[in-house]
């Protein structure tokens, strides 16, 4: 199933309003900031030593690992990012005796078109030239959209913390980019499996590996497109989905899709008073309509209510006429019986 | 399905053919919403 | 209520009730793949669509059950051999008949026992036989007739090879045996009959299951019969082989020059004795027909060799068939995987080519070609003494920080590679000079003199650009990836002790 | 200096004297408890009251007071444009109610907004510290914001009859229709933006309920679950202030027919795009699998059954039947919320991972209904709600 930002159609109120084809997303294509920096996860070389995990606790000042480095019973469930551990290594593939165990690290993927950025309400978020995606507490209501729309669950958030509950993310160690170290993590891996540098040498480093060792890795650099592309690039010798990442339901990105509708709102606003107030107005008119020809209904019964009194006065008017004419000519004659009768005796 | 093309021609296919059912059923559906209004 | 109200109202009921049930059949695949004795009865194309699925039949539990009455009871066996079909519908394909013949041969048997009283008789209805979605079927191997296989059957018929191997006489258009023309039955029979000759797998049951047949019921030792015998995985490994596999001579030299019609290059020398004992049976490398590799195969990628040419036939790392495939995948087993498995050390281009093109150049037109002889085997350079070029142990404390230093066993891991290349052939012969095993670890450094610390050119930062790892990374990823190929503990207190307070 | 008219007090309701009724006590019980809860959430955080999780940052405040709240809310634009715009006079007498029932209904909105906030007190920011305009919810807290004054002055009217401010009665009258169309474009608006707030999360909400036209089936259905909302609070204020109601029982009926007609109209375009949207996404094959069965429970049963309910019920002149659909409706709109917020959401988790609402967060809930009916009733007793004040009998 592909979302497509342009088969969606934007209707607004029923079948008057005008539905307009929403093409909220401009027709411009972006390639990022240049120069931007990544990191490349190589899941054939991680070993699961969790050193990154300890690092990034240590580096971010946060509560020490609970569960000890060499513990191997924290792999047996999946785990996921929390508000105090901002990266964690899960185990995808249990090792068996002709291939060895998969691990991978999960973490914030510093998109390159952030859907947590764009969904912030109070534009708590920024996707830096320099690659992170960075949080600013001091600006965050806890609406906490951005934790509800990560497509890879990296955001986690203090729920226990009262007063000023924080959204608690990975930041690349983007303090240590700036002053030229590494990220804690990729400082503290022993096999190389996180390699820090500059995404599109990442990327040119991830296929020259993939051209070098053809069947040790899937032919496919996840987070090149997926969702606009990501700047953590994850390689690996099993499909994708068994790491719990699937590739991705497109490689538009979330942010398009998630603004695709609000095109619409400009056109809601701009057309409806004309539209409502065509709407009143036609009612109105319907209702003077209607007046105008109650009344006229009512003035034609009145005329032909009069014509008809007229008439039955006329017809009274007559028949009075004839009934006094007949009462004359009766007496009349009455009065020349009577002079006969007179004239007789 | 391996195009975009092929995909929306085979929905957006389906979907006007539905939409045309459920607009023609609309009508009986009014009728029989209206029936009683229609005998007085 | 008018009709029209209750029209309506049946009919939203219907919808209700009929959508959440609506059988949506999903159409997995027909049938899984045939078990060990579980085998699909067979359907011609030509026979048009099967409405139904294809019925699993149970070949074990048939055998088991007409144990008396053998197998004439359904299968054809005449001078040919046993033809695998079912004997009642060999010659129909017309699809009324095809379906009344077998209905009738299975049903009219099972109904048959069931009105004699057997206790046990095979179900009469549709479904039974013909199931929806059958149970996963258990893995089933083809059987791999190697030479200890094929050697005892050799010693069961002592030069009678013509018990087996046959050609196809145009003239008198029967089989006739000819000396030095045995081939493998994959050579002629296909994986579908073409005209007269049968299919590989028909081919094979006929002359195999009928022969065992014959010789159980003379009491003599046999083959197995049953499909048991060489399609389930346990039984073919528990195939018994023999200690010492005589050597099979087929007319084959003992050892030769590769021919290479057109080809400049020193000729390479290929003992033929050696090879055999390692490989597992002839089609190993003779993978269509028993002959040399440039009679398909030339210069230019002809259709008949498969559009692979020569250097391809030898050189593709990839195919299991060429010479570097094979020496690739064998060093990739045991120890030899520490460098060889899934890295590109000893690359094709790094050993040379004239480890194996080592013979003369191929002579003008027309003049002699000394015989080919064996390569006297190589003796390597013994190990020197440990010195501070090969110390003993070596202490990595560089990066100490969280861990104390790694002091690292040098002298054990040199002398076990060493020894165990020294005592194979191929190892010692591709290693050339004892130094060469020290580029396993020390990569991109010339072989044989002291190789530079691993700092010189692994610095704090990976190079990006490189993809070269920084140090930390470096010494880990070059030890630990080693002994996890060869199974070797790589905990991180296995190399280097935790600091005192650290837990 | 306005007197109030003797006859302008509504009728005292009989025997509903003292204090301590049972409907006073259970109320006061459930508040005092919704506000104790509040307490623990703004002392001990979310995680004390509420079991929200990484995984589920959305629970029963967000799936019920704000996505179901708003689209029960829907009944007050759709009657007042009904009467006011599209001069469907005859159902007048109902649009009071049905405003203060939005209203009530946008204010229990805020309160479970302002419960599920982390900061709370930061409501304001998105407007005036800093503005996120790329995002759906800051379109949606616009125009909630802009539509609870708008339907807060539209519900003034009674207010000022029963204070008798006859200047201030008459400025807003005259305000109406502008009022009326306002509250049209912002609940069009706010309504659809609800939806294409899970426009981001493709991967998240199950492709049954996800559609590229999410913001229009929210919208038709907040229309259809509006409507029914006014016809299940017009029976219940109807037996509750029958002693204020002027209309006759048979003028009532009818313009409960009437809501019922437009209901079922409305459901049935909403299960037309429903299909609509299956097909757009080829997403038939779904239907046979167990969240297909789920999706057909909502569908069939809380759409299409009430549709025709509604249907038989305005053909056959049929009251209850009207009724029953009408709840069928309102309990459909709140499933479809939920689902869309929590239950097919992360569908494809691990399901030891699945949102329940807590005890807690279900009494605040009922907390924020009581409060809303309490309110109302304190309103519509004194002033003339259910009825018109004699002084302003047919004014705009």
């Amino acid at each position: 199933m592909t979302v497509t930002r342009r088969g969606f159609i934007g209707g607004a109120l029923g079948a008057a309003a005008a539905a307009a084809t929403a093409d909220a997303g401009t027709v411009k294509h972006f390639e990022g900031y240049p120069g931007r920096y990544g990191l490349l996860h190589d899941t054939t070389l991680c070993v699961g030593c969790r050193s990154c995990e300890a690092a990034c606790k240590e580096v971010n000042g946060l509560p020490p690992v609970t569960e000890p480095l060499d513990d191997p019973t924290v792999f047996d469930s999946i785990r996921r990012s929390t508000d105090t551990s901002l990266t964690v290594v899960n185990r995808y593939v249990e090792g068996g005796d002709d291939h060895g165990a998969v691990y991978r690290k999960l973490q914030c993927m510093h998109c390159n078109e952030p859907c947590c950025a764009t969904v912030c309400p109070c534009h708590a978020f920024e996707k830096t030239p320099e690659g992170p995606v960075l949080y600013h507490a001091e600006l965050c209501m806890g609406c906490r959209y951005c934790v509800m729309a990560c497509p890879y669950y990296a955001l986690a958030y203090e729920y226990d913390n009262p007063l000023t509950p924080k959204v608690m993310r990975c930041t690349m160690c983007y303090d240590r980019i700036k002053e030229g170290k590494l990220p804690g993590c990729a400082e503290a891996c022993p096999m190389g499996a996180i390699t820090f540098g500059r995404r599109e040498d990442l990327i040119r480093v991830a296929r020259e590996r993939i051209r070098k060792f053809p069947d040790r890795y899937i032919d496919h650099i996840f987070g090149e497109h997926e969702f606009g592309g990501t700047s953590w690039l994850v390689l690996s010798g099993v499909p994708f989905r068994e790491l719990g990442l699937d590739e991705g339901l497109t490689t538009e990105p979330l942010p398009a899709i998630a603004t695709s509708y609000l095109g619409v709102v400009p056109l809601v606003i701009t057309i409806y008073p004309g539209l409502l107030l065509g709407m009143y107005a036609f009612s109105k008119r319907h209702e003077a309509v209607a007046a105008a020809e109650r009344e006229e209904a009512v003035t034609k019964a009145l005329a032909e209510a009069d014509e008809a009194t007229q008439q039955k006065l006329a017809a009274a008017a007559d028949r009075a006429a004839k009934d006094k004419q007949r009462a004359i000519d009766a007496a009349v004659k009455k009065a020349l019986a009577d002079a006969e009768k007179g004239g007789e005796s | 399905m391996h195009t975009l093309f092929d995909f929306l021609t085979h929905t957006k296919g389906i979907a006007y053919v539905v939409a045309g059912l459920l607009l023609v059923s609309y009508i009986p559906f009014w009728r029989f919403l209206t029936e009683r209004e229609r005998r007085h | 209520m008018t009709r029209h109200t209750i029209l309506f109202s049946v009919l939203a009921l219907l919808m209700v009730a009929g959508a959440p049930t609506s059988e949506v059949a999903a159409d997995e695949p027909a049938a899984a793949t045939d078990g060990p004795s579980l085998v699909t009865v067979s359907w011609p194309a030509s026979a048009g669509e099967q409405q139904r699925p294809a019925v699993e039949f149970d070949h074990a539990r048939h055998t088991a059950a007409l144990q008396a009455e053998g197998c004439t009871t359904c299968h054809l066996l005449d001078d040919a051999g046993l033809h695998p079909g079912l004997a009642a519908v060999s010659a129909i394909d017309d699809r009324g008949a095809l379906v009344e013949a077998y209905h009738d041969a299975c049903i009219g048997c099972h109904q048959r026992r069931r009105d004699e009283g057997k206790q046990s008789s095979g179900p009469l209805t549709c479904g039974a036989c013909h199931v929806r979605n059958p149970a996963p079927i258990p893995a089933r191997v083809p059987l791999t007739f190697d030479l200890s296989l094929h050697a005892r059957h050799a010693q069961a018929y002592p030069d009678n090879c013509g018990a087996c191997h046959h050609v196809w006489d145009e003239a008198t258009e029967k089989l006739v045996y000819r000396e030095n023309t045995e081939e493998a039955c994959r050579a002629c029979h296909g994986t579908v009959a073409v005209k007269a000759t049968p299919s590989l797998r028909d081919a094979v049951h006929q002359e195999c299951v009928a022969c065992h047949l014959e010789r159980a019921g003379t009491g003599a030792k046999a083959g197995p019969v049953a499909c048991e015998g060489c399609h389930d995985p346990a039984v073919v490994a528990a195939i018994e082989q023999l200690a010492e596999v005589p050597r099979l001579k087929r007319g084959q030299p003992d050892v030769g020059w590769v021919k290479a019609p057109g080809a400049v290059l020193p000729l390479v020398v290929f003992d033929h004795v050696r090879h055999e004992r390692i490989a597992a049976s002839c089609s190993t490398c003779h993978h269509r027909r028993l002959q040399a590799c440039a009679d398909c195969h030339g210069l230019r990628p002809a259709p008949d060799g498969g559009g692979v040419n020569l250097e391809e036939a030898h050189h593709d790392r990839s195919s299991p068939l060429s010479c570097d495939g094979c020496h690739q995948r064998t060093a990739e087993l045991g120890d030899c995987a520490g460098c060889h498995r899934d890295t590109t050390v000893a690359e094709a281009r790094d050993i040379g080519c004239t480890v194996c093109h080592d013979g003369p150049r191929p002579p003008a037109e027309g003049s002699a070609l000394a015989a080919a002889k064996p390569r006297p085997p190589v003796e390597l350079a013994p190990l020197p003494e440990p010195s501070d070029d090969l110390p003993e142990t070596v202490t990595i404390d560089v990066l100490a920080d969280q861990y104390q230093a790694s002091t690292i066993p040098h002298l054990k891991i040199v002398r076990r590679f060493d020894d165990g290349i020294r005592r194979n052939v191929l190892a010692s012969r591709f290693h050339v000079s004892t130094g060469a095993m020290c580029a396993g670890c020390h990569h991109h450094s010339p072989v044989g003199e002291r190789p530079p610390r691993c700092a010189a050119c692994h610095g704090d930062a990976a190079a990006p650009t490189s993809d070269a790892p920084s140090l930390k990374v470096a010494y880990h990823r070059q030890c630990l990836t080693c002994h996890q190929r060869l199974g070797i503990k790589a905990g991180c207190t296995d190399c280097h002790a935790a600091k005192e307070g650290t837990s | 200096m306005s007197e109030v008219a003797m006859d302008a007090t509504p009728p005292e309701a009989p025997g509903k004297g003292g204090i301590f009724t049972p409907f006073n006590i259970i109320t006061t019980v459930i508040l005092l408890g919704g506000a104790a809860i509040l307490g623990l959430r703004f002392t001990h955080g979310l995680a004390a009251t509420t079991n929200l999780s990484h995984t589920y940052p959305w629970g029963l405040w967000i799936g019920f007071d704000v996505m179901s709240g708003v689209a029960l809310a829907a009944g007050g634009f759709v009657t007042s444009s009904a009467v006011y715009l599209f001069g469907m006079k005859e159902y007048k007498p109902i649009v009071r109610p049905a405003l203060l029932t939005g209203f009530l209904g946008y204010f229990l909105v805020v309160l479970g907004l302002l419960a599920d906030l982390g900061r709370p007190w930061r409501l304001p920011f998105p407007f005036i510290k800093s503005a996120g305009p790329t995002s759906p919810l800051f379109e949606v807290a616009l125009c909630v914001a802009l539509y609870l004054t708008v339907l807060f002055i539209e519900s003034t009217p009674p207010v000022f009859e029963w204070l008798g401010l006859k200047w201030w009665r008459k400025l807003v009258g005259s305000m109406t229709i502008a009022l009326t169309i306002l509250g049209l474009i912002l609940s069009t608006m706010h309504q659809s933006t609800l939806g294409a707030m899970y426009m981001v999360a493709p991967t998240r909400l199950h492709p049954l309920w996800y559609s590229s036209h999410i913001p229009v089936h929210f919208f038709v259905s907040a229309v259809a679950a509006g409507l029914a909302m006014v016809i299940v609070e017009g029976m219940i204020s109807h037996r509750a202030f029958h002693h204020q109601v002027e209309i006759s029982a048979e003028r009532f009926e009818s313009i409960n027919f009437g809501l019922a007609k437009a209901a079922a109209v409305t459901l049935a375009v909403y299960l037309a795009i429903k299909c609509v949207g299956l097909a757009i996404e080829d997403e038939w094959h779904l239907l046979g699998t167990g969240w297909g069965a789920w999706f057909l429970v909502e569908l069939l049963g809380f759409v299409l059954l009430p549709c025709l309910l509604f249907a038989v019920g305005y053909r056959e002149r049929r009251l209850t039947l009207v009724r029953v659909a009408a709840v069928i409706t309102v309990i459909g709109i709140m499933l479809n919320r939920f689902n869309i917020t929590f239950v097919a959401y992360n569908w494809n988790r691990a399901t030891t991972e699945i949102y329940v609402p807590s005890w807690m967060e279900i009494w605040v809930t009922v907390a924020f209904i009581t409060f809303a009916v309490v309110a109302f009733r304190w309103i519509a007793n004194r002033m003339p709600v259910m009825y018109e004040h004699p002084d302003w009998k047919g004014v705009h």
